[in-house]
């Protein structure tokens, strides 16, 4: 009994860009053990809505036990979030899930970021914890897509890694997807850790794979419980998985992140 | 304070147990309760070998509800007897084991291997409506519950529910059907078959296309299905159906409930159940009950 | 853009029309609605002599919907013809004249005495949860749907919707029934027979005993059965359970319906019609929708 | 189309006792045609509760276009609106119903206002109207019925009639209820005019008819459309009633004030 569900309260809210937002709540001590790639549940407070709505950690403070999540607006529970002013509340549950696995420190190997579209929030605290457990910024970059000149968060990446942009529609950044950011920035990496849509994780398996390049990429699905006891959330994994005995795995216990070599996309 | 009931001859400290399916085999929820405060652990169900459920997306939230087609994903019992039950018998709890198959023989194949296993009940699925074979098949038709309840019971050396389907013109038929085929209980409801589009994808918002609404949406219509079976039969019934609340478990047990399970409402609070069983107590402390029967079925 | 729609011959010019019962005769809601914006106006049954419906309490709120134990109570033929009826052709709109009974003579005895009157559509409620007689009996049997079916159409003029009750096993089967009667249309669902105890005064909720649920929490079950019944026969199809939006209406056309019924949400919004046939209109600009036929069961 | 839901905003919330609270709101122009013991429906903003929640008229200022309702917390509605603070808003239809029937002012008819419980806001805008119309205040004489000393309203009566209190435990006022109130007070009336639970309507309606004193009751129904067209709301009749050709009323569309004769309690 480690674990409840517990009212956060907003410190800060802004609005990234269109229908992106920023809130920076204050948690419990939960967030002593929150690592990058982990997620929170958020509970509607309209009684309507069942589900509770999984938003990745964008960044943690654990001195300050302050957590920031940034989400864009998918509907109903998320526009409610994006209602929420300094002072509200907020039930949540978590950190849930395994993040990213964490490196050695070791200056010569390059880790690269990938984040696309809503992927991104995830990215930033990694970023900040592999820049803090030693690696030079130098040999961390992030290349980040966006649909179009409409971008956020890209300026805070700065702080820890070498930032290149790509956009759909090529506003801003090279033209096209964060693998063509890649080979067209001509950045060579090591290690990939990547969060985005489905198309863009499983091109970015494909190329790891053909590169022989590991890569940890963070998968999304529909979730009920969010602690991996309904199977709701399930993702194709390519050995049969100890757990469920199938060839599947829970998202949001087994993940959101896996190596893409795991999981069939 | 009497909170004890008695299914079968099965004796549950408390009223409360979980719903089938919402909580695992209590592995994943013992961050957030102490399952020994529960009256019984209710298992996700659990067929002769590992099946792999349905595609995904297996969920959507509907108004005061969701709707799912897991498709009874489960690893087999021969996993469930080697790691899920060892766990469960660490707490100072029942365990009701949730049965599924695709035939006859599959749900006594599991029955079997139960046998000698501490599962103290068998909660036998024939309502399930996300999957092709078995389940619902069971459950819609008198005359195949009769003869799968008759069945599952000589097999079985544990007490058995059979869980039926509220998705029938006439529950009162199946819980007849169900009683003279043999059952030791009756649980309901199970989910209702329901429909979600996605109207800018235009496609459906499960996979299966098809899934089975559950949550406080679908209380009214369990607690009025548990009231009738509770005039029809003799059998113990444990009640659910949209229970998020003391006072809903209340209202199920006045309908004639022996005891309840929390199902969807763990998902929007994960230590609902522990709630629940408190509120229970504090319920029946206000209203000066001393022995929970006092109060089931008391709407007349 | 074309938004009508035909049912059995009679042209809408949008698919939105009201759930029978919640709006009356549509006099009390000229206040906040147009009535010449909809493409029809369902009337509350009517049935041949006045009917004093049941006691009160007569309805109770549920998680995202409701309960009614009205009881059909209405003012007889007569009057409906002479009061109602003639208010009703002062709008630019249809006339769906809901018609309920006790017995196959008292539907046929209406349903020949709206003959001449300007009624567009009969719509026949055998699925009424709420009555002793009549109603539900003649809607939970494929054979009494048929021969009630056949004898209204034989009697009526106007064509005939059958509205089909979604307490059953399997909604195809009642479709199919009522097709094979005559039936010019169908319309579904109904309410879903639910109850609510008050559990500190140990009372029903309604003085009913039980009710028929409506509102958002139906709408998965609802937008199934018309799924369903869109693949079983080939009966143009009022869809209804729940409607509270455009998307909700759009959601419920996409799954086979021609025309849609907003019940429930009324009591929410009283203007909330309106705002759905808007609301259709601009998703159909939104989404280069040129006829709405085009998304009539669109998803697969 | 002359009427409409619309959002009025809070300006004063105020709690009077354990769980009665008085909102003030600034409403729309329909305001001006809000007579006592009309009533309006309010909204919740939880997408789980269908229905209205009807609400008697307490005060009116047709200048300020601001009304007043008094409300106890009795399930999750009410205490949606009693968590409403000054700037808050809430979606309401009305005035809805029919009200009062106001007298011609008469300064030797005795006005007697019975309110019981929660059945006492309206009778506030009523003394106050009656007051307004020309009747003396000493002919204008309210009854307030509580459970126990925990009043409240009690003095705003003051400002527009002779205040007269009752209290089931007898803590405050007379022990008794209303009726005890004016045999023991010695209060000769008039005209009647009463709102409160059906008991005390009951008791009412025997007593006025006993005396032949014209009396005027508010009564109460679980609603669905407070427009009179759901038939939900509805209380038997003494005769066959023209609208609905059987001995049934609609309390929100002909009540909810009714002449004590035409109804069967
Ligand atoms: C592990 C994980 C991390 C996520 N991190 C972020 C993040 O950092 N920022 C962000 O903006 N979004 C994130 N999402 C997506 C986010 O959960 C959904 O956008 C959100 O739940 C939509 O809720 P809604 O009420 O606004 O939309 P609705 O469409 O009204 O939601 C209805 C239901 O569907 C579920 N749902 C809808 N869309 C999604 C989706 N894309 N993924 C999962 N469930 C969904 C909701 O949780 C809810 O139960 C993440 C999803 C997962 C699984
Ligand atoms: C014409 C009229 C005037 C009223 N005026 C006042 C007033 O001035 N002050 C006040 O405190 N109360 C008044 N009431 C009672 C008030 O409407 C209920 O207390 C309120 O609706 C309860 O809502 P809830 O969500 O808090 O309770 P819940 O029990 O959660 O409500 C559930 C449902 O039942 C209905 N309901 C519950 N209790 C009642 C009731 N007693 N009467 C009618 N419907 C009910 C609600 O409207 C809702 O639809 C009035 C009722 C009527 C009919
Ligand atoms: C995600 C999910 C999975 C379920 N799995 C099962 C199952 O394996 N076996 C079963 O008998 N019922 C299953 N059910 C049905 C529940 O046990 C219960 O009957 C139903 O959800 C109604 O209760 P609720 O409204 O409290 O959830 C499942 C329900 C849900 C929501
Ligand atoms: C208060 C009320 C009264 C109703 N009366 C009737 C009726 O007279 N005849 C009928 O066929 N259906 C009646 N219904 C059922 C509705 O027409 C509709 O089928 C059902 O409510 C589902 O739609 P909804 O969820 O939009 O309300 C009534 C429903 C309600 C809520
Ligand atoms: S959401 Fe329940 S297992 Fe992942
Ligand atoms: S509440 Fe609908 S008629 Fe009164």
């Amino acid at each position: 009994m480690s674990k409840a569900k517990y009212r956060a309260k907003v410190i800060e809210k802004e609005r990234l860009s269109g229908d992106i937002y920023s809130l920076l709540l204050n948690v419990g001590p939960e967030v002593s053990e929150a690592v990058p790639g982990q997620f929170i549940d958020l509970y509607s407070e309209d009684k309507s809505r069942m589900l509770p709505r999984p938003i990745s950690i964008c960044d943690v403070d654990k001195e300050k036990q302050q957590m920031r999540i940034v989400f864009r607006i998918a509907g109903a529970g998320t526009e409610e979030f994006s209602l929420k002013e300094p002072g509200d509340e907020i039930d949540i549950v978590g950190p849930l899930g395994n993040g990213y696995y964490m490196p050695e420190a070791d200056g010569n190997e390059c880790h690269v970021l990938l984040g696309g579209g809503i992927g991104i929030p995830p990215m930033l605290y990694l970023a900040k914890c592999l820049f803090e457990s030693g690696i030079p910024k130098e040999s961390i970059k992030t290349v980040l897509g966006f649909r179009d000149a409409d971008t956020f968060l890209a300026g805070e990446f700065e702080k820890y890694s070498e930032v290149y942009i790509t956009s759909d529609n090529g506003a801003v950044g090279i033209k096209g997807n964060v693998i063509d950011g890649i080979k067209e920035y001509g950045i060579k990496a090591d290690k990939i850790y990547a969060c985005g849509p489905t198309p863009m994780l499983r091109g970015i398996k494909a190329f790891t794979k053909e590169n022989g390049i590991s890569a940890q990429i963070s998968l999304e699905e529909r979730m009920a419980c969010g602690i991996g006891a309904c199977l709701a959330c399930v993702c194709k994994s390519e050995e049969v998985d100890d757990h469920s005995k199938v060839n599947n795995k829970r998202i949001c216990k087994d993940g959101p992140v896996f190596f893409a070599e795991e999981v069939v996309l | 304070m009497n909170t004890s009931v008695d299914i079968a001859g099965v004796v549950m400290k408390n009223p409360v147990t979980v719903a089938s399916g919402t909580f695992g085999s209590g592995m994943e929820f013992t961050d957030f309760v102490d399952l020994s405060c529960l009256g019984a652990v209710t298992t996700k169900g659990v067929a002769n070998v590992p099946w792999a459920g349905n595609p995904t997306p297996r969920i959507a939230e509907t108004p005061s509800g969701m709707m799912n087609a897991i498709g009874l994903q489960n690893p087999g019992v021969d996993t469930f007897l080697k790691r899920d039950l060892p766990f469960l018998t660490k707490f100072d709890t029942r365990i009701i084991v949730n049965v599924c198959g695709r035939s006859a023989e599959d749900y006594v194949d599991v029955v079997e291997r139960l046998a000698d296993s501490p599962a103290d009940l068998l909660e036998i699925n024939v309502s399930c409506p996300n999957v092709k074979e078995g389940g619902i098949a069971f459950g819609q038709n008198p005359d195949a519950l009769y003869d799968i309840t008759k069945k599952v019971k000589n097999a079985a050396k544990q007490p058995i529910i059979m869980k039926l389907s509220p998705n029938v013109t006439d529950i009162t038929e199946m819980a007849r059907a169900a009683e003279a085929g043999g059952a030791d209980a009756l649980s309901l409801i199970n989910t209702i078959t329901g429909m979600k589009i996605d109207i800018y994808k235009r496609r459906f918002a499960v996979a299966n296309k098809t899934g089975g609404v559950s949550g406080p949406a679908i209380r009214p219509i369990a607690v009025r299905m548990v009231y009738q079976v509770a005039k029809a039969v003799k059998l113990p019934i444990i009640g659910m159906g949209g229970i998020a609340t003391a006072e809903d478990a209340i209202e199920f047990i006045m309908a004639g409930a022996t005891a309840v399970s929390v199902g969807t409402a763990n998902f929007r609070n994960p230590a609902v159940t522990a709630e629940i069983v408190k509120g229970i107590e504090d319920f029946m402390t206000a209203q000066g009950i001393e022995d929970i029967s006092e109060i089931r079925g008391c709407v007349e």
